[in-house]
C-alpha cells in the first residue's frame, strides 16, 4: 500500500544490508537519484539486479555496497565500459564482486516470472552460448508437446525494487510513458519497491491502457523532481549525454572517483543539494 | 572525381546497401543505427526500425546515443515493455533482420562480446556482456555483423563464445534448432565476408576499393578463406556519403545542444 | 502485411474451409459483421477457437461452420446459455461438435505462447479439477528450480484470427483501446488475420503505450462501422444488452434461429445491409 | 419496525458484509457484483474492484451487465491485457477475495460449472465453463461462494469437478500446493456455510433470519453439518436495503436505455 514519504525515509526503511535490490529503468527513467541515497546510507551486501546497469550501478559498486551483481549488459550506454564495475571484476576493488550473468531475454523473463509468481522463466534462449557454463541458474527442459529444448531461468523476486517515474497522485498510482523497459514486472516481483516520480499530482490523466501501477501494489511514493538525471523523463526532460561521457573521465581511476563520490553525493544531503553541487562549475568538478 | 571518404564511412554504407526496403530491422547503438538509418534515408524508405527498448517502427531525425533516446519513442508507430519486445517481437520471430557488433569474431562468425583474456572469472577485460545478442543471433531472419578488421578481432578462437553464429559450421547451427538462419555477411572496413553455403567458415567475396586481399588476409587471425573471384565493393556514390554525412551532422549538432 | 480491402474478400481470401480460426474479443469489440460474413459464405469445418464464445459463434456453430470448438467459458453473457452450442454438444445439431475444454488462464498462455513462438505456455493452473481428466492437451511439468508441479499446455496458432478494433490508419496500423482482451496475442499467434475497424484515419493519434498493431504484422483491414454490434466498441456506441437478451428466443429453437439467420445475415449482402433489416422492425422480426 | 425484503436481497447484503475495506475483489457479473458495489457504498468505500476482463480498481455507478462493460474500462485505475490479468495479477497473488457462484457444490466446497447429468461428452445439460474460476479458486487469498440453496445444487456428489474448494477434505487443499487458502465462506438463500477448521467439512454457523436449521439440512444434498450453535444472520439494515435497491434501481434503468 502506498505511502508518500521522503526519500531519504524510503530508502532508510525499505533498503537493508542485504537486500536483493533492483534499480531498474531501460535508459529511459533510471531512478538516480535514489540510487545516490543508497550509496548516502552506506547499505552493504547488496545483492544488484539490472537488465542494464550502468553509471549508478557503478557508483554503488565503487563505493562498497555491493556483493553480486544480476546483469546481462553492463556499460555506459553511447561511451563504453563501466570503470568501477571493470575494476570489481577484474581487481577486487573495492571488494571482490560475485557475477551472475544472464543475456536480455532471459533477465526479462525472470522478471516476468516473477510477477506472475511462476517459479521460473521459459524462452528460446542461451542455447549453444559459453553462459551456460558459467551461470548454474540456467537450466533446460523438454516441451512435453514437442520435445523440444527451451531455456528456464529462475524467477526474480527483490527484496526491493526502486523505479523512477513520470507522476504519482496523492493516493499513490503510479503513471509512466515512452520507454517502459521492464519497471512494471520488477515491481510487481518485489516484496517492498520504492517509486520516485517528477512529480505528485491531484490526477493523473492517464491515457486509456497506460502503464499505471496502482497505489495498493507499490510502497513507498517520492517526490523528487528531475530524479532520474542524467538519463532523461519523457515530457520533463531529455538525456544529459554529456554527464555520461564525462563519467567515463570521473570513473577512470579510483581516487578521481571517490574525490568526486566525496564531494557530489556523500558530501550532499539529498539530490537538490548534489544538482546544485554540480551547477557551479563544469560537470565533474575537475 | 573520386570522392575522398573514410573506411569506416565505406563500411557503413556497405551494411546500409544490405537492407531491403521494407524489411523490419532489429537495430542496435551506432554503426548499426547509423546504417539503417542511412537506408532509410536512400533505397529503402519503409524500413522498420526496432530498438530493443521496445520501441517499433521509430523514424529518428538524428542518431539516437542511447537504445531508448526519447525521440525513438515520440516517432515509433508502438512502444511496448521489454518483456513484450523480447518475447513477442524478437523470439516471435517477426524480425527479418539483425545487426551485431563484437569485440572477437571467429571464422564460423560466432563472436564474443563479454570478457577477452584470463578467465572468465577473472578476465583481463571485462566488456559489457551479451544484452539482447544472443536472442538477436538466434531469432531474427538473418544477421549482418559489422566490426574493424583486425587481428585481435578476426581470432582463432574465441575467448568466451557469446552469441552464436555457426557454431563448429557446417550443420552444427542447424542441429540447434535456432529459429533465425544466423549470419549472412560480416561487413568491415576492409571487405565483406560470408559464409560458404556448406561448411559455413567465412569467406572473403568483396574487398573495398583501395583494398587488396592479402591486407585483409593479413588483418585475419586465421588462415582465412578466400573466393575464386573476389569483387571490388562499389563505391560510395555521392548521395550515400552526403546523407550519411548529414546524418552524422546532424547528430552531432543534436547531442552537442543536450548539456 | 496490411491491405486495406472489403470484409468480404478479405474472408474470402483469408477464412478457408477446414482452418483453425480464432474470433477474439472479451466482452468489447468483438468482430460481429466477420463473424456474420464467414456464416454467408459458408465456411466449413472451422476449428473455432476463443476465451468466450458468445452469440457469434452460436450462430456459427448453429449454421454448421464448425467441427470443433477450443474455448474457456461459452454463454451468453448477463443472459445464460448458449442453445446452439448446447444442441451441438447435447443432441448433435446441426452437426456433432468437437469440445477442446480449457480454463480462462490456460487459454490466455496458450494465446502468448503462440505470439512469443514458444511451443507451449506455463501456468499454475487446472490441478486437481476434472478438465485435465477430459483434455489430454494439459500437461504437467516439474520446475527444474523448485520441483513444482506447473500446468502445460500447447501454443495456439491460429490459421486465422479475426478481430475489431476501434481505428486503422491509411497504411493498416491498427489502435484499440479499453477492454483489449487477448487480441494482440491472437493476431500475433495466427499465420493470417483479419482486422475490421470504425473507421480508417490518416493519423491514429495514438496515446504513448497504446495498443497498437503495426501495419507490418496484420493482414487484412476492413473499414466496418458497428462492426461489433450488439458488443460495443468503446468511444463509438454502448453495448446493445437488448439484443444480447433477444437472442435467447431467437436461439432457443432450431426453427427461430434458422428463420432468423435466413432472414437477417444469410439474406443480407453485408453488415450495413444487416443492419438495415434489423432497423424496419422489432429485433428478431418475429 | 420489521423491515420487508427477499432472500436474494439478504443473501447479497451477507454476501457485501464479508467485504473488508481496502482488499482487492475479484468480481464476476451478478450476485458478487452487486455484493461488492454494495459494499464499496456502505462500510468498505475502498474496495478494490478487479473484473477479470483486465479493469484494475473500476467504479461503476450501475452494475455491469457483462464483466467488461465500458463503464469499468473507464472508470478503472488501470486496463490491463487478459494475459496479464491472469499472470500477472491473479496468479500473482495479488487478489485477497474471489467470488465464485457455481450450479452444483458438494460438501468440501468443490464447485462444478461445467456439466450437469449424462457423461461428460454427452451432457444432459452443458453449462458454460470454467471460465477464471478455476484460477480464482487457487489463487485469491480467500473464496467467498455465492448460490441459492437446493438439493439440486448442494449435492453428495459432482457431475464434474470445475474449481477446487477443499478436494477430498482434510489436507487434501494443502498437498496440492494452491496458493490461496480455498473458500471460507458458502453465502446462500438460507444461511451461512463455513468450513470445519480440520476436516473442512462445510457447516451451517449461520441461518437468515425467519430460516429454520431443519430447512436448510432438507436442502441440502447430504447430511449437513450444523454447528452446535448456530447464528442467525444480522437483518439488512435500512441503509443496505436503500443502498443495494438503489444500486438495482439505477442498473435497470441504466441499461434499459441501451437498445
Amino acid at each position: 500500500m502506498a505511502h508518500i514519504t521522503q526519500l531519504s525515509d524510503a530508502i532508510r526503511d525499505a533498503v537493508r544490508d542485504g537486500d536483493i535490490v533492483a534499480l531498474e529503468g531501460f535508459t529511459h527513467l533510471i531512478p538516480y537519484a535514489a540510487g545516490h541515497e543508497i550509496v548516502r546510507q552506506a547499505k552493504r551486501d547488496l545483492t544488484v539486479i539490472r537488465m542494464t546497469p550502468d553509471v549508478i550501478y557503478d557508483m554503488l559498486i565503487g563505493s562498497g555496497c555491493v556483493k553480486k551483481i544480476v546483469f546481462s549488459w553492463g556499460g555506459n550506454p553511447g561511451v563504453g565500459s563501466l570503470h568501477r564495475l571493470r575494476d570489481a571484476v577484474e581487481k577486487d576493488w573495492p571488494l571482490p564482486i560475485e557475477v551472475e550473468e544472464h543475456a536480455h531475454a532471459g533477465m526479462a523473463a525472470m522478471y516476468a516470472a516473477g510477477a506472475a509468481n511462476l517459479p521460473f522463466g521459459l524462452l528460446r534462449g542461451y542455447i549453444g552460448t559459453d553462459l551456460t557454463k558459467h551461470n548454474g541458474r540456467i537450466k533446460f527442459i523438454d516441451c512435453p508437446f514437442t520435445g523440444e529444448k527451451l531455456a528456464a531461468v529462475p524467477a526474480h523476486r527483490p527484496d526491493v525494487t526502486v523505479i523512477h517515474a513520470q507522476k504519482a497522485d496523492r493516493k499513490g498510482n503510479v503513471l509512466m510513458w515512452g520507454v517502459v523497459g521492464v519497471q512494471k514486472e520488477a515491481v510487481l516481483a518485489a516484496k517492498r519497491s520504492i517509486v520516485t516520480v517528477e512529480e505528485i499530482v491531484d490526477d493523473l490523466q492517464a491515457p486509456p491502457n497506460a502503464v499505471v501501477l496502482p497505489y495498493w501494489v507499490v510502497g513507498h511514493v517520492c517526490e523528487v523532481k528531475g530524479g532520474a538525471f542524467p538519463s532523461y523523463a519523457q515530457g520533463y526532460y531529455a538525456r544529459n549525454n554529456a554527464f555520461y561521457k564525462k563519467w567515463d573521465d570521473i570513473s577512470k581511476d579510483r581516487e578521481s572517483f571517490t574525490s568526486w563520490m566525496d564531494k557530489h553525493i556523500k558530501g550532499t544531503k539529498d539530490f537538490a543539494e548534489f544538482k546544485l553541487s554540480l551547477a557551479g562549475q563544469t560537470l565533474g568538478g575537475k | 572525381m573520386a570522392l575522398q571518404y573514410t573506411s569506416d564511412e565505406m563500411m557503413t554504407i556497405a551494411a546500409a546497401r544490405k537492407i531491403r526496403n521494407g524489411a523490419p530491422l532489429f537495430v542496435g547503438i551506432g554503426l548499426p543505427s547509423a546504417a539503417a538509418n542511412l537506408a532509410r534515408q536512400t533505397h529503402a524508405p519503409d524500413t522498420i526500425l526496432i530498438y530493443e527498448s521496445g520501441t517499433i517502427g521509430a523514424k529518428p531525425t538524428v542518431l539516437p546515443l542511447s537504445i531508448g533516446d526519447g525521440e525513438l519513442s515520440e516517432t515509433a508507430d508502438a512502444v511496448v515493455s521489454i518483456p513484450e519486445m523480447f518475447s513477442y517481437w524478437l523470439q516471435g520471430g517477426r524480425i527479418a533482420l539483425g545487426f551485431l557488433g563484437a569485440a572477437q569474431i571467429d571464422k564460423y562468425a560466432n563472436i564474443n562480446s563479454t570478457v577477452i583474456g584470463g578467465t572468465y572469472q577473472r578476465p583481463k577485460v571485462r566488456l559489457p556482456g551479451a544484452g539482447g545478442a544472443q536472442e538477436i543471433a538466434a531469432s531474427c531472419g538473418e544477421v549482418l555483423i559489422t566490426l574493424r578488421h583486425n587481428k585481435r578481432a578476426f581470432v582463432e578462437t574465441l575467448d568466451f563464445l557469446t552469441s552464436g553464429g555457426y557454431f563448429e559450421g557446417g550443420d552444427s547451427r542447424a542441429k540447434l534448432n535456432l529459429p533465425g538462419k544466423g549470419p549472412t555477411a560480416v561487413i568491415t572496413d576492409l571487405g565483406i565476408l560470408t559464409p560458404d553455403p556448406v561448411t559455413k567458415e567465412l569467406t572473403l567475396t568483396s574487398v573495398h576499393p583501395g583494398v587488396t586481399v592479402e591486407q585483409v588476409v593479413a588483418e585475419t587471425g586465421w588462415p582465412l578463406k578466400v573466393a575464386p573471384h573476389v569483387d571490388t565493393t562499389p563505391e560510395p556514390t555521392e548521395k550515400e556519403l552526403a546523407v550519411l554525412r548529414d546524418l552524422n551532422e546532424r547528430t552531432a549538432r543534436a547531442h552537442a545542444g543536450q548539456q
